[in-house]
């Protein structure tokens, strides 16, 4: 065991600190969520970007500085330790590029990678249908060969699309082969979201920012990738009118990439939470000072706290077996079910050291809101106890 | 011995909920967010039956019922969400005030407002000026508790006898003000302003757990509508065991919570000496009970309860706000320690 | 609402207090589930019996008081306030009884329920098979018809069997029909365990008590009943070999009375769960008194006190419908979900209370190990969450 | 940065599992119940291989390990339900007379005692006198912690100079008595003597700890066999979702205790100014975590898992025996909201 960072992470450590100093806003951004704080948000993507910390686990020439799983952990923790803002990017960074890094051809990463971490492209995710939400695979948008126009024509309805109405570009599955069981015959698709057909509209969130939308498609037209020999301004010029990710009906692997990703969602930072059990703390000792914290509200604190620190180090130990090659696999819904309800009882524990004004339009009832959906969103936790059970602990299926 | 509602009381809170449900839909609660966090036509047709004056005495102009029958009816205004404060008027000031009909030096005053309110006026009460004050901007007047260096006071407090800070809460029909009283009327002093102040207090808890059982019973309607409905994986959400589990958990503790808003409400209605106690019992389970049964109602909805254009939001957000009002579940706690002779568990 | 009790009521809790404090045994009897205790108990039963407690709402003809439901519930919360010993009889009278009540012929309530009164038959449950537990309908012992000997040949295998090794009756269902699927096709037996072919082991539980037993049958006659005009001794006779209860194929429905009855084991009495509550309370304030009570702990004493309330004032809302005749139906799920769960936080929040000295062997450690049983037997608490969200809440079966 | 053990590491743990594994089966402890609570052959092949003297300086006749190389290795005892003191005597004590070295005056009865550690006799430590003391009647000597008036002692006390009155456990494997003191060999005083209590303490808890987590997943395991096998309404009752979700919940709960063990080893193997709230963090969640695994693995069994015939009990009280024993939840709380300065915390 050696839980000391080399020389060279402690550099990295100290430029990251130095530069999020310097340049993390203040007061804080509207929410990101929001149309007015998209665009505060992505003038801060852009300066990330512009300091090469938007990508940092990236190679180079995508606009990342090679960044070791170990250094990204560094990164995350100054991030939140720093207050900086939510990334609204993240739909794109975590969610599709894990995706056009294993599935994606030379070109596609040239094209779409450079333009994801510059904030010029802006993804938002396209999984969820009215009638497909644990069960992914109902997907029954479709998408219909068309020879003559040298691609496939979308039609279907998206929704739950966090950011929607801001974004530039959704990606999905569509059903390419009508015959297929569930899970085969799906394609993966990426569209730009102002392709003739797309209607997009936006409708509120919980918290009520404006973050959900649902995207409609109507016979939507996705080029075919340009031939290899093309020449390359065309072939750019196709690839921004969309394309295929991965093969024809093979999109449900080239979607699952993701979910085993480790630098995808199931990874949650462990700074985060860190951060956030902090601010716990401070609020609960300003509580203290007041003579008003009773010693079973401080007991909840305390298990939250702790509670957060365990899922730093469980982290550190995932990280260590994945620089070392040893996939964590299913064990990763232990994360996603830990950290999502977690982040619940960190707010809560701050809502009740808040009592009467807990109900008040503050950060922590804000959070709290935005915390509920971590138990929902990404693989419901009904669905990661399912995986535990089966895969983990290996239960009978039936 | 019979623990249940009589035939009466359940007819009238029978006619309370079909008025209620006719007039407080979901779109009257949202068009409450967007306005002054009032339902007209609800409050109005409440009036016209009698139900703000509920508890005024009859030689006043109201009906002259008692804790018992009214408490069922603030079940129903939490059933529909309805945002108007008819349990703290209605129910707490005007008991507050039958209360102080019986000092001659206050009766008149108190008369006069016993009629105000039965006739629609809102009396606020206020018990804890520190705390938020809801609906304090469309106010009539302040029934005010006070703990003054000179002793225990109870006053009437004019809308322009106070200082308003308007807050936001996670509710948009809710309208919190932080208030800071100038002036008013002293209506009593001494032990009698003291009991009348413990006993707002307790109505106003009591009130507040009787509206959260509604909430909870109403959010658990919604979802159990809701996972018979939706289907994933070729079957009704509702048909998984990991959803049953959660919502007979869940509607388990609304259940058990019922009873203790009902005996508290005979406690209060009787002058029970532990109805305080009571009260304590009846509010910190109704508050941890809805809390859980609106976290599992979330959940079991999946994405479409975190939208706002669906309805539950607006009955989950209520029940977050009462859970924290008029003593949240670690106040209502410590006063069941000192009641239980566990005073000084301190360490 | 009328909380108050009739002075009727009044009087019968007077008998009834006066009469526990001059013979409730002191000190307390050992464990009625180990072979000593339960010699000590069938004194006590008989003691009962004899004053007319043990069965207060039966009719007087069979050792009973004609008692009201309230006074049962007055019964039971002067029973356990007085610290009674358990009712080892209680299998007979909560378990068989009520089926007996609803089903057995005029001639075999005549002949059973005195008997079973005055703690001459001691009854165990035969529900349990080593392949039929919370699937009760997946019992495999088998009764085969012998037309000679004119009744029924059992054989097969009873476990779990509650202090089976002390007593002298099984009552259980046996596969009449074994084409028949899984409900149908079973049938109701009250069979002697000193017949011919009956083996029963003792094998000991959690708590260390020899409490469980193994019933063996082997091709044991169970003797059809006697003609309405057969001499009366000869029938008693013939009924003291057993018998079947309700009718043949039926045994099922006849099992379901039990589970159903307002005297069966779902309504169990508040008294027992407000003695512990203030056996809780009493070892808080002694601690507190040591200045050794944290706040944390105190609030878990106060949410199970509090619970214990509750509970008794869900029951009261019970006893009200039934006396006034609505049956709370699937509603009972309720109340064993939270009798059982509420018995082990009572216990574990005292010993909590006591810390390092949690684990000696004492009566909490005790309690404690007997209430772990609660959310299992009668029913798992799986089973009882099926019931409630199915038949209560009506959600979709599948 | 690396948080996983060393192939050194893992190959130790390794072998000692395979070896307690054959000579600790449930049937080894069920003989300590009926016999001394002590199983022979597995703490013979233990002293045998080194693991009683891993914390022993080489210069003393040990391994002169750490305790982050110990520490699995009590994972290990826990889950085979070993019964014998391995935690105390052989890395609690040891690791206080290890500290003992350094003092001139004691170190020659320090080097005697952690000679005869290594080879297999049993020193007790013992911090606070109140609290019963498991082992005690098979004792070759205590490792006493007294907080005299003159000041904190650490003493080493033979059994013929104490008093011992045996208590019956819930687990028959462990035999607690209360112990008195009526004689000893002072080794420290002062500040050293602080010190070294607080670290035996310390190394007490965080034994429980790591034998917790081995136990949790033992009973899981157990837990997860059964119901893959055991079958009712014709599908084997590990296929329906309240029983995956209970098993799933109970899982996490020890995964994520289980770094907080390695955590607080390597803080006290490094020596970090923290290390007694990284203890508190691992036996805390150890203790919880490991409750919960007990409940879920008991529900999930039904009655089978209710008998004595059954394996699971031993696990199982085991478990809620070191749960409390060296500070159960509530003081190990208490600990850490001094630690992150929440002391004044007593309302």
């Amino acid at each position: 065991m050696d839980l000391s960072w080399s020389d060279a992470e402690q550099a990295f450590r100290e430029e990251c600190r130095t530069w999020l100093e310097a340049n993390v806003p203040t007061p804080a951004l509207p929410s990101g969520d929001t149309r007015d704080g998209f665009a505060a948000h992505l003038e801060w993507e852009r300066a990330l970007h512009d300091a090469r910390w938007a990508v940092v686990s990236w190679p180079a020439q995508y606009g990342g500085r090679d960044a070791s799983l170990w250094e990204w952990l560094i990164f995350e923790e100054e991030y939140y330790r720093a207050g900086a803002p939510q990334r609204v990017t993240q739909n794109g960074i975590f969610l599709l590029a894990p995706s056009i890094f294993e599935f994606g051809t030379t070109a596609q990463q040239d094209h779409y990678l450079p333009r994801m971490s510059a904030a010029v492209d802006l993804w938002c995710q396209g999984w969820s249908e009215p009638n497909a939400g644990s069960d992914l695979a109902a997907v029954s948008s479709r998408a219909v060969r068309d020879d003559d126009a040298g691609g496939w024509r979308l039609t279907g309805q998206k929704t739950w699309t966090t950011r929607g109405a801001f974004c530039t570009h959704v990606f999905g599955l569509f059903r390419t082969d009508p015959t297929a069981e569930r899970h085969r015959g799906l394609t993966y698709f990426l569209v730009p979201l102002d392709s003739e057909g797309v209607t997009v509209r936006g409708f509120g969130r919980l918290d009520g920012d404006e973050g959900f939308a649902e995207v409609f498609l109507d016979d939507v037209l996705v080029p075919d990738e340009p031939p290899a020999d093309a020449d390359p301004q065309l072939a750019a010029a196709t690839m921004d009118r969309g394309g295929i990710l991965g093969d024809v009906h093979q999109g449900w692997g080239v979607a699952m990439a993701t979910t085993t990703s480790e630098r995808g969602l199931t990874l949650r930072s462990p700074g985060r939470f860190q951060a956030t059990a902090h601010r716990l703390l401070e609020l609960a000792r300003e509580r203290d000072a007041e003579g008003r914290l009773g010693a079973a509200l401080a007991d909840r604190v305390v298990d939250a706290w702790v509670d957060a620190e365990a899922y730093a180090l469980f982290t550190l130990g995932d990280v260590t077996g994945i620089v070392e090659g040893r996939s964590p696999g299913a064990r990763s819904s232990f994360n996603k079910i830990f950290w999502s309800e977690l982040d619940v009882r960190l707010h809560e524990a701050a809502l009740d050291l808040l009592g009467p004004d807990a109900e008040l339009d503050g950060p922590w009832m804000k959070g709290y809101e935005f915390a509920l959906s971590g138990p929902i969103y990404a693989g419901t936790n009904e669905i990661q106890r399912n995986i535990v059970a089966e895969r983990v602990l290996g239960l009978p299926r039936k | 011995m019979r623990f249940e509602l009589t035939d009466d009381q359940v007819d009238l809170r029978d006619a309370v909920q079909a008025l209620l449900e006719d007039l407080c839909p979901p779109e009257a609660v949202r068009s409450a967010w967007d306005g002054d966090g009032r339902v007209p036509s609800a409050w109005d047709a409440l009036v016209e039956m009698g139900v703000l004056g509920a508890l005024v005495p009859e030689s006043a102009g109201g009906l002259g019922m008692t804790d018992e029958d009214v408490v069922p009816l603030l079940v129903e205004c939490g059933r529909v969400g309805l945002p108007d404060p008819v349990a703290p008027s209605g129910y707490a000031a005007a008991a507050a005030l039958t209360e102080a009909l019986g000092d001659p030096a206050a009766a008149g005053s108190a008369a006069e407002w016993l009629g105000r309110i039965a006739s629609g006026d809102v009396l606020i009460p206020v018990v804890d000026a520190a705390a938020p004050v809801v609906g304090a901007a469309s106010a009539d007047g302040f029934l005010w508790c006070a703990a003054e260096d000179a002793g225990p006071q109870v006053l009437v407090v004019a809308p322009d006898q106070v200082d308003l800070e308007p807050l936001q809460s996670v509710d948009g029909g809710r309208r919190p003000a932080r208030v800071v009283r100038r002036g008013g009327e002293v209506l009593l002093t001494g032990d009698v302003a003291r009991s009348v102040s413990v006993a707002t207090a307790d109505r106003l808890a009591l009130g507040a757990a009787a509206e959260l059982v509604g909430l909870g019973e109403r959010m658990l309607d919604l979802t159990v509508g809701y996972v018979g409905e939706r289907r994933q994986f070729g079957v009704p959400v509702g048909s998984f065991q990991a959803v049953k589990h959660q919502l007979a958990d869940a509607a388990l503790a609304v259940a058990f919570a019922g009873p203790l808003v009902s005996y508290a409400a005979h406690s209060m209605a009787h002058g029970d000496p532990d109805r305080s106690r009571h009260v304590s019992m009846a509010k910190l389970r109704a508050s941890t009970a809805v809390r859980h049964a609106a976290a599992a109602s979330l959940q079991c909805h999946g994405a479409i309860g975190y939208t706002v254009e669906y309805d539950l939001h607006l009955y989950m957000k209520r029940a977050w706000a009462l859970s924290y009002e008029h003593g949240d579940p670690d106040a209502h706690r410590a006063r069941l320690r000192d009641s239980l002779g566990l005073a000084s568990g301190r360490n």
